[in-house]
């Protein structure tokens, strides 16, 4: 398509490089250069979106960051689209596949358009007031009516093919915003030597000063200063330079958070390179030179495509060479409109230009329009037009009251309402603003972080005095105060008169002068709210939704608040702002996620024995950031027979577990058997070296919090085992009592979970496994008796070899330097082949330790469980005067009979294995809600008994035995007896190997 | 009894080493961690088994392949190579005697990487949060941190950092660390075979 | 009170909306009132409106330091459920989903409850059992919650990554039907309308800052930033700022407040048909009537008030919402911001009396109150009308940190929200 | 992210510390000595003051060392840092 608004000879896009994109499926031409907005303005297109709630025609009012309108679907290729990018900021790429939106069928015709006819209905909060009958319609119709009204592009639904980093960085002053403030900062703060971060979310650096071609700095063009201040920061070693890179959040400490958008803006980009970078930045300094926002003009019907920002009018002009219509008026109340309006006149536009403010009260602004038709002292009370705007009316005000209507016939407005700095970082920061009535607008008032703002985002709009402005900050930040005068000709035009909505001679009831565009928030809207109470800025915001569109109200907040103080006769800074929060602009959530995802989303932790499960086929579960071998499937197995097997080969012969992932800590120190006295509630003072213990942990609520055995490796060392998902919580617990309450105590903790891996070996052949490769020590049952340690070799290497049993056979737990374990595993597994070894995992592990009724804290327990709910009492010293946990095993509630307490169940039927997690009645006759006394915690099918088993919490449990309840199923109920939870083997013979041909029960 | 066997285990890291990249697993290593009390003013000894645990808070001394990092008030991590171990536990501690301390052997909980050439910091960066520029983290500067999810210690090696982590949180580090390197050329090192998905 | 309808709706359409009058009143502070309310919360504004409207009461009123529904009730993600595991909760929660199911026509404002499900995903063995603990408890309590098996999960929500292949791979769910979200700000301001209709005074931007006393040690009174109010009875409903309060009454809290953040995504079209919840990765997510996705995240670490928090939590919470859909890491954050949520050590709620008499308190709710909201609201109205609890809420007393009797929600099962 | 002071290796970013809530309530040195109420008063009451609040904070990432610290829990600004077992400092706070 012909780019039939592209001004000759000037602007900043490269027009060498034509680019071409489509969109809603036409071909658009542009330049390098070009954002979205300006190409389809240079190719004439106005009508580029609908609005949230009524679907008005929209085209785009800005140039900038604060667009609210022109929100496209923008698609780069497979995983690569996504919805409400900002026509005004996506830079013109060539092969972009970019759509408008919320439309059906399609941006010219659509029917969502009816309510605009409705729109009286739909004023601010009519969903609360209906679709409350019938009840059932909420759900069924209305709701999802609503929905697929609301929302705005579509979200996507691909994987996306990008990649995104994340960068910490630190630096002595950082300056965000590179216009003339932010430049003269920078350039001030490098100066110093300091560690320089410049950035801005433009392609370009510059600001404001890449569409001004006719100030001049110190003698030079606006656009040689920033060349040249561009030069001389790019040479400093010390300067960061960041384009295309917003400041979104001003956290704590002057944590500022920063997204770099690296690869959008190419056509083709090297794949090694991430979409986005998030600059995580430390900075000593800040310095906010982050501009103003202008604002729209309130009145009728000013939302039509054509009617946009004077600035931006400028900026098209100026920087995009785009002419956003050939008929231009400029509405204002200020100054700075005007400067747009010579520039338009310029390159040979038509223009006219109307302002509020009677002759008298314009300054020296007026000589810029020679030649320009002024009409001052006039409102503007509608617009004309439909998908574009074809027309301005305006009337002469005379002593308050509204003269004749003239139409000014036109195809573009540039409307100006005056300046809004952008104090949204300075506020994240939590600094607090100040109202200055001159400028009409908040500016940085106290600062609370180190942090100063410079320009236009502090109220300061004359170029000269922003320039050096921004020079004493940067100064300033670098801790090196200077000042530097800049000269800037011509003066910029400054001022103008607030306005929130222009005076009109239409019934007010008929008059929509939208304030937030993308929401469809109107004056009247407002209005509304204050009406039903809405009084506080906050609710008003809430009720309308006025500024909560994607925008943040970069162009509407003012107005809002400026009405409602209007309205309720309260000044403006004690009618307050809304709160700002972050992001500036919104962030895309894979910046903010940066690496973590798919194998870099969490750490997966793996035992040294992994990569040898992984070739066994074994299947794995995830316990806390492990992953442990589950399960060693043979082929055609399924889980039942491949646990059963595993099982059945411990029972009777022997099997090989990596329990390598189990927590463990060296307790070294002389005063170690007391610190572990104080921690355990039982006794350790009287365990020899040599010896293992079983320890059972509390928290100091007196409830299980872990548990292990303990081995006592010297009088002044002790190998403490955890669980695998304890062991950070355990050891963190030590080392606070450690170092908080008993700092007296010499004693060093040391995690070793790493160090060594662990195989347990496990069966009643395991001592005939483990023996060939044992070197010094006498594995003999009477010399190294069950709960034992011994230090030796296994095959030349150190071990700390334990003679301990979680499965109830006779066992050994092998601990060897964890790179060793592979090598020790192998060999045993080879060498074991004769006994058919067989590995395996947490699943039979699980259901071998409930066979003989040992518990698993995380399962039986679950932090409201103690020592004696599941029969652990004796774990509890009645002799130590004092240890973690014990006051509060003293309280009423720790006693009471009808606790639950630990106990077996055995399906009725011998056939049914309970569901874990399945609830325990005494009667399943009873009403809704039931009394239920208990949970099943574990249940397996039993290989060894060949029957189902179950270990159960139960009300009163112990004296129960016997009893039969019911058990919850998927269908109903299931009755159980109520048994010891030990199933096998209760006098513990087992552990001594004696066993005779197998058991089975 | 069965016949004896006499084979001498291997060491398997979990990471097998790699001799270039920018990101490069380094060999195994023998290591121990060494605690004493450090109240204020607290006299320490200067060294022990020939590790220098002279230097201050979070720094290190020694040589590339052997050091001690000064990771706590009263804590040192001690790197030397793989088999020097044994006959440093024995030197250090005799070297202590007299004094409380808690001296373990600490070897194969750790990986190592290194990573050198300009943009190394660059990538530590992408998951370290501390400034580790020439001025804030010079050579000799050694500390504990986090990369990503990951606790780790950094160790300025002259223009290179070593880094450290425990055992299993290599393969996360690693990956990290490439993901990290990709945009600053290839970082190729080995990983000894796959992580499987879970069952 | 105006009544809200489509009748009357339309009738102002025509007339510009010109009749419609203030939602509530704004008075100026009676010397004395019979019940004060401290914190113009939903639950604050929610206890007044159920003294007035069940107990006879007509001489309340509630005191907000700022804009009323501006503490968590307008800060919050919206998630409703009453799955709970232990009796004493799912009996206090079910009564607000019953209540909850009736709210928009109890008040005449359309509270949008929407039961759209919440599904919670199991990611381990731990989590499986977990929640079939939870399925069958709360089958006995008459509560549905029902177990989804890995497809069932991704055939409610087709959105949902259930490959095996990724980190924590989706194990099965329990849903409950029932559940879902309701628009915050519109229960805070139902519940105002409500009680206002039936003569409770609202006052805003009035903060207590003493509470007074007499020689009995039994309330009289609150001093504010807008004078002195003299009151028989007092109801704290200060959510975050309970401790504070209470401090004013010489009453140290079980409770700790930390910042909890959320934010939402740019509104887009219908793409998330439920409230999903997955604790092991910590994330919550739905997606609102305007097209927003709602992302809830945790607590930050430590005591602040600044209604605001790092990064790094949120961060936490994409990561694990960009794991299960990996589809949204081009989806934009919109907004992110605060609350100050009261946590007590068994993260269950305190409804009930105080060692203070005429003093009762309401707090602890901690990342979960807003469902509870209806519920909560009418037993605590019931506790200070009658100077008992409700049978509903007594088991959740100030006393049970001494008998140790706690209801450990969290303990059980590890699951906010 | 807040950026904490720790004594001993200076300001690191929050991500390296485990906050360890209110400081200065030291584990009774006979607790069987303490009604069931002051038990639950050591084991769960807690000022959570607006203002400044006495912390503890373990450089759990770091050195591995716990300190207190007083910090104003509205600015989340630190005031001070001082070492496990020293009282708090006597320091006005500014709301
Ligand atoms: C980010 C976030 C997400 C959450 N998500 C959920 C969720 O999905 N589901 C859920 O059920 N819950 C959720 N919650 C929790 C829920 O928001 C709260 O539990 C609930 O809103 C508490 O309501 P409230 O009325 O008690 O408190 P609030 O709404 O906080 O009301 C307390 C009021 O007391 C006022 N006040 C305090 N001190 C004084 C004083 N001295 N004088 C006068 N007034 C005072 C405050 O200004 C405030 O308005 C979430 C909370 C947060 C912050
Ligand atoms: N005539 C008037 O009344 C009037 C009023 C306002 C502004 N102005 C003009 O505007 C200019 C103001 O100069 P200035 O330097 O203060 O502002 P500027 O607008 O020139 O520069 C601000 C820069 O900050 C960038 N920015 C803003 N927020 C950012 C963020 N969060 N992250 C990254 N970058 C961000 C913008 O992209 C822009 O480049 C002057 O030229 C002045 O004359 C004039
Ligand atoms: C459920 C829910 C949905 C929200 N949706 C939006 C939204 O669409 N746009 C927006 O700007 N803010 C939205 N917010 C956030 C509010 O603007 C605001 O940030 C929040 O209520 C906290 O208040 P504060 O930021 O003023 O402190 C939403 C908040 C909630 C609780
Ligand atoms: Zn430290």
């Amino acid at each position: 398509m012909a780019q039939d608004f592209r001004l000759p000879g000037r602007g900043r896009i490269d027009r060498k490089k034509p680019i071409a994109f489509t969109f809603n499926g036409r071909t658009v031409g542009g330049y390098e250069g070009d954002t979205l907005a300006s190409a389809l303005l240079a190719s004439g297109i106005r009508l580029m979106g609908r609005s949230f709630k009524y679907h008005r025609p929209r085209g785009v009012l800005t140039h900038g960051a604060d667009e609210p309108n022109a929100l496209f679907q923008v698609d780069r290729g497979t995983g690569r689209a996504d919805p409400n990018n900002r026509a005004t900021v996506v830079e013109a790429v060539a092969g972009l596949t970019v759509s408008s939106q919320n439309h059906w069928p399609s941006l010219e015709h659509d029917i969502g358009q009816v309510n605009d006819l409705v729109a009286p209905v739909l004023t601010a909060g009519f969903y609360y007031k209906t679709f409350m009958w019938p009840r059932s319609f909420w759900d069924k119709f209305y709701e999802p009516a609503i929905r697929a009204a609301a929302g705005l592009g579509v979200a996507p639904d691909a994987p996306d093919a990008d990649r995104y980093v994340h960068r910490n960085t630190h630096c002595d002053v950082l300056v965000v915003g590179a216009g003339p403030a932010g430049l003269a900062a920078a350039l001030a703060a490098s100066e110093a030597g300091k560690r320089v971060i410049l950035a801005d979310e433009q392609a370009e650096m510059g600001g404001s000063l890449l569409a001004d071609l006719t100030s001049t700095i110190d003698g030079k063009p606006a656009s040689a200063f920033v060349a040249e201040a561009l030069k001389t920061l790019a040479g400093r070693a010390n300067v960061t330079l960041l384009s295309r890179t917003t400041a979104f959040g001003y956290y704590n400490h002057n944590h500022v958070v920063l997204t770099e958008r690296v690869t959008d803006h190419l056509a083709a980009p090297d794949p090694k390179l991430p979409r986005e970078r998030l600059w995580q930045v430390r900075a000593k300094e800040v310095v906010l030179a982050t501009g103003a926002h202008e604002r729209p003009l309130g009145f009728a019907d000013n939302d039509r495509p054509g009617i946009m920002l004077a600035d931006s009018v400028r900026t098209y002009v100026n920087r995009y060479a785009v002419a956003p219509g050939r008929r231009i008026v400029f509405a204002t109340n200020g100054a700075s409109a005007y400067r747009a309006a010579a520039d338009a006149k310029a390159v040979g536009l038509d223009v006219t230009l109307v302002d509020l403010r009677p002759e008298a009260e314009i300054g020296p602004e007026r000589a810029l329009l020679s030649g320009i038709e002024l009409l001052a002292g006039h409102t503007v009370v509608g617009s004309t037009g439909g998908k574009a705007v074809t027309g301005l009316i305006v009337a002469p005000l005379s002593g308050g009251s509204v003269g004749a209507r003239r139409t000014l016939a036109c195809d573009c407005v540039g409307m100006s309402g005056g300046w809004t700095p952008a104090v949204h970082l300075f506020s994240q920061s939590r600094g607090k603003l100040t109202f200055r009535t001159e400028i009409d607008a908040f500016v940085p008032g106290t600062s609370v972080q180190a942090e100063r703002s410079a320009g236009a985002c502090k109220g300061t709009y004359d170029l000269a005095s922003i320039l050096a402005e921004g020079w004493a900050a940067g100064a300033d930040a670098a801790g090196a105060p200077s000042t530097r005068a800049f000269a800037a000709t011509p003066a910029t035009p400054t001022g103008f008169k607030a306005a929130r909505v222009l005076p009109t001679d239409a019934d007010p009831k008929n008059v929509r002068a939208f304030l937030d565009f993308q929401n469809d928030v109107t004056a009247k809207d407002i209005g509304l709210a204050v009406r039903e109470g809405f009084e506080s800025v906050e609710h008003v915001k809430r009720y309308t939704t006025n500024s909560m569109a994607t925008d943040q109200g970069k162009t509407s907040n003012m107005a809002a608040l400026g009405l409602v103080s209007e309205i309720l006769a309260k000044d403006i800074p004690q009618v307050g702002t809304t709160t700002f929060r972050p992001p500036y602009t919104p962030v895309t959530f894979g910046a903010i996620v940066g690496t973590a995802r798919g194998e870099t989303f969490d750490p997966i932790r793996t035992a040294p024995v992994h990569e040898w499960a992984v070739k066994q086929g074994a299947k794995f579960e995830n316990v806390s950031l492990w992953r442990r071998a589950w399960y060693f499937p043979k082929p055609g197995e399924d889980m039942h027979a491949a646990v059963a097997r595993e099982c059945r080969a411990v029972r009777e012969s022997v099997g090989l577990l990596d329990a390598s992932t189990l927590g463990k800590i060296e307790v070294v120190g002389p005063d170690a058997a007391e610190f572990m006295n104080r921690m355990y509630p039982n006794g350790w003072t009287k365990l020899e070296p040599g010896k293992c213990r079983y320890g059972l942990m509390l928290k100091e609520d007196g409830f299980i919090f872990d548990d292990g055995i303990v081995a006592r490796m010297a009088p002044d060392r002790f190998h403490v085992t955890t669980s695998t998902g304890g062991a950070p919580r355990v050891m963190a617990h030590m080392e606070d009592y450690l170092q908080t309450e008993w700092p007296d105590l010499d004693v060093f903790l040391t995690s070793i979970t790493e160090e060594w891996g662990v195989i347990a070996v496990q069966g009643p052949r395991a001592r005939e496994v483990i023996a060939p490769f044992v070197t010094g020590i006498d594995l003999s049952p009477q010399a190294f008796p069950q709960m034992t340690v011994r230090e030796g070799e296994i095959l030349g290497v150190p071990t700390r070899l334990m003679r301990v049993s979680f499965t109830g056979e006779l066992g050994f737990e092998i601990n060897v330097p964890a790179d060793f374990t592979q090598a020790v595993w192998e060999a045993l597994f080879g060498y074991g082949q004769r006994f058919g070894i067989t590995p395996y995992g947490t699943e039979a592990m699980h259901v071998l330790r409930a066979e003989r009724g040992f518990i698993i804290v995380g399962q039986e327990t679950d932090g409201t469980v103690t020592p004696d709910d599941v029969g652990l009492s004796g774990m509890v010293s009645k002799a130590k005067k004092d240890f973690v946990g014990k006051r509060s095993l003293a309280r009423p509630d720790m006693a009471r009979a009808d606790r639950k307490q630990l106990v077996g169940l055995l399906s009725a039927d011998g056939r049914t294995v309970l569901e874990e997690g399945a609830q325990i009645v005494a009667d399943t006759r009873q009403a809704l809600p039931m009394t239920m006394l208990g949970h099943v915690t574990s249940s397996y099918l039993s290989p060894t008994l060949n029957h189902p088993i179950a270990l159960a919490v139960v009300s009163g449990g112990r004296a129960r035995m016997g009893e039969t309840l019911f058990v919850t199923t998927p269908a109903g109920f299931t009755a159980v007896k109520v048994v010891a939870p030990v199933f096998l083997d209760p006098e513990g013979k087992r552990v001594e190997g004696l066993v005779e041909g197998g058991v089975h029960a | 009894m069965p016949e004896p066997v006499a084979i001498h285990a291997r060491r398997a890291p979990i990471l097998a080493p790699s001799a270039s990249g920018l990101v490069r697993v380094l060999p195994p290593a023998d290591r121990f961690v060494l605690q004493m009390k450090a109240p204020r003013g607290a006299v320490l000894p200067a060294s022990a088994g020939g590790f220098d645990l002279s230097g201050p808070l979070n720094t290190v001394r020694g040589t590339p392949e052997r050091f001690a990092a000064r990771l706590g008030p009263g804590e040192w991590l001690l790197v030397c190579p793989a088999g020097e171990g044994a006959a440093a536990g024995p030197a250090i501690a005799s070297d202590l005697a007299g004094r409380f301390f808690s001296l373990v052997a600490v070897g194969h909980r750790n990986a190592a990487f290194l990573l050198s050439g300009t943009h190394a910091a660059d990538i530590l960066n992408a998951g370290i949060a501390l400034d580790l520029s020439d001025a804030a983290f010079p050579p000799g500067s050694a500390t504990r941190t986090l990369l990503g999810k990951a606790e780790v210690v950094v160790v300025r090696v002259g223009d290179a950092f070593r880094l450290e982590c425990w055992r299993s949180f290599a393969p996360y580090v690693h990956a990290f660390l490439q993901e990290a390197a990709r945009e600053f050329g290839c970082a190729t090192s080995s990983t000894r075979g796959s992580r499987q998905g879970a069952g | 009170m105006r009544r809200f309808s489509l009748p009357t709706l339309l009738a102002e359409a025509l007339n510009a909306h010109t009749g419609w009058s203030r939602q509530w009143r704004n008075p100026t502070p009676k010397p004395a009132y019979d019940v004060l309310i401290i914190g113009g919360g939903s639950h604050g504004l929610g206890a007044a409106y159920y003294l007035a409207k069940e107990h006879g009461l007509r001489n309340i009123a509630v005191l907000e330091k700022g804009w009323i529904g501006g503490g968590n009730s307008g800060r919050n993600t919206t998630i409703i459920r009453s799955n709970y595991l232990y009796d004493e909760s799912a009996a206090l929660y079910e009564h607000a989903v019953k209540l909850w199911e009736g709210l928009s026509q109890e008040l005449n404002y359309n509270v949008m409850f929407s039961q759209r499900g919440v599904l919670m995903l199991a990611h381990n063995q731990h989590d499986v059992q977990s929640f079939k603990r939870h399925v069958y408890s709360n089958r006995l309590n008459g509560i549905d919650n029902e177990w989804l098996t890995r497809e069932q999960t991704k055939e409610f929500c087709p959105q949902l990554n259930i490959s095996p292949d990724i980190r924590y791979p989706v194990l099965g769910g329990a849903l409950q039907r029932r559940g879902g979200t309701a628009r915050h700000d519109a229960v805070v301001w139902g519940y105002a309308r409500g009680a206002d209709a039936l003569g409770v005074d609202i006052i805003q931007n009035c903060e207590v800052t003493a509470i007074h006393r007499g020689p009995d040690g039994a309330v009289t009174g609150v001093e504010t930033t807008r004078g002195p109010i003299g009151a028989k009875k007092i109801g704290v409903s200060a959510a975050g700022h309970t401790s504070m309060v209470m401090a004013m009454a010489g009453v140290r809290m079980p409770l700790e407040s930390f910042p909890l953040q959320a934010l939402v995504s740019e509104p887009v079209k219908p793409c998330f048909p439920c409230v999903l919840m997955s604790n092991a990765v910590h994330a919550y997510i739905s997606q609102s009537d305007k097209g927003e996705l709602v992302i809830g995240a945790g607590t930050d670490q430590y005591v602040s008030y600044s209604q605001q928090g790092g990064l790094h939590i949120t961060t936490h919470t994409l990561d694990a919402i960009c794991e299960l859909f990996p589809q949204f890491t081009r989806m934009k954050m919109l907004r992110n911001w605060g609350g100050i949520v009261d946590v007590t050590p068994d993260r269950s709620p305190i409804i009930g009396k105080t060692p203070v008499k005429g003093l009762y308190v309401n707090c602890g709710w901690g990342t979960g109150g807003f469902k509870a909201t209806p519920g909560s609201a009418h037993v605590f109205a019931h506790t200070i009308a009658r100077d008992e609890p409700h049978p509903v809420n007594a088991p959740f007393t100030l006393d049970r940190f001494r008998t140790g009797r706690l209801i450990d929600e969290a303990a059980a099962a590890a699951v906010a929200h | 992210m807040l950026l904490v002071p720790c004594p001993y290796c200076g300001p690191r970013p929050e991500v390296e510390f485990r906050c360890g809530g209110e400081a200065h309530i030291a584990r009774p040195a006979d607790p069987d000595a303490l009604d069931d109420a002051a038990w639950a008063e050591y084991l769960f009451a807690r000022t959570s003051p607006k203002g400044l609040h006495a912390e503890r904070w373990l450089h759990a990432h770091g050195c591995g060392r716990w300190f207190n610290a007083l910090r104003n829990t509205v600015s989340d600004a630190f005031i001070t840092t001082y070492e496990m077992g020293q009282p708090r400092p006597d320091i006005a706070g500014d709301r």
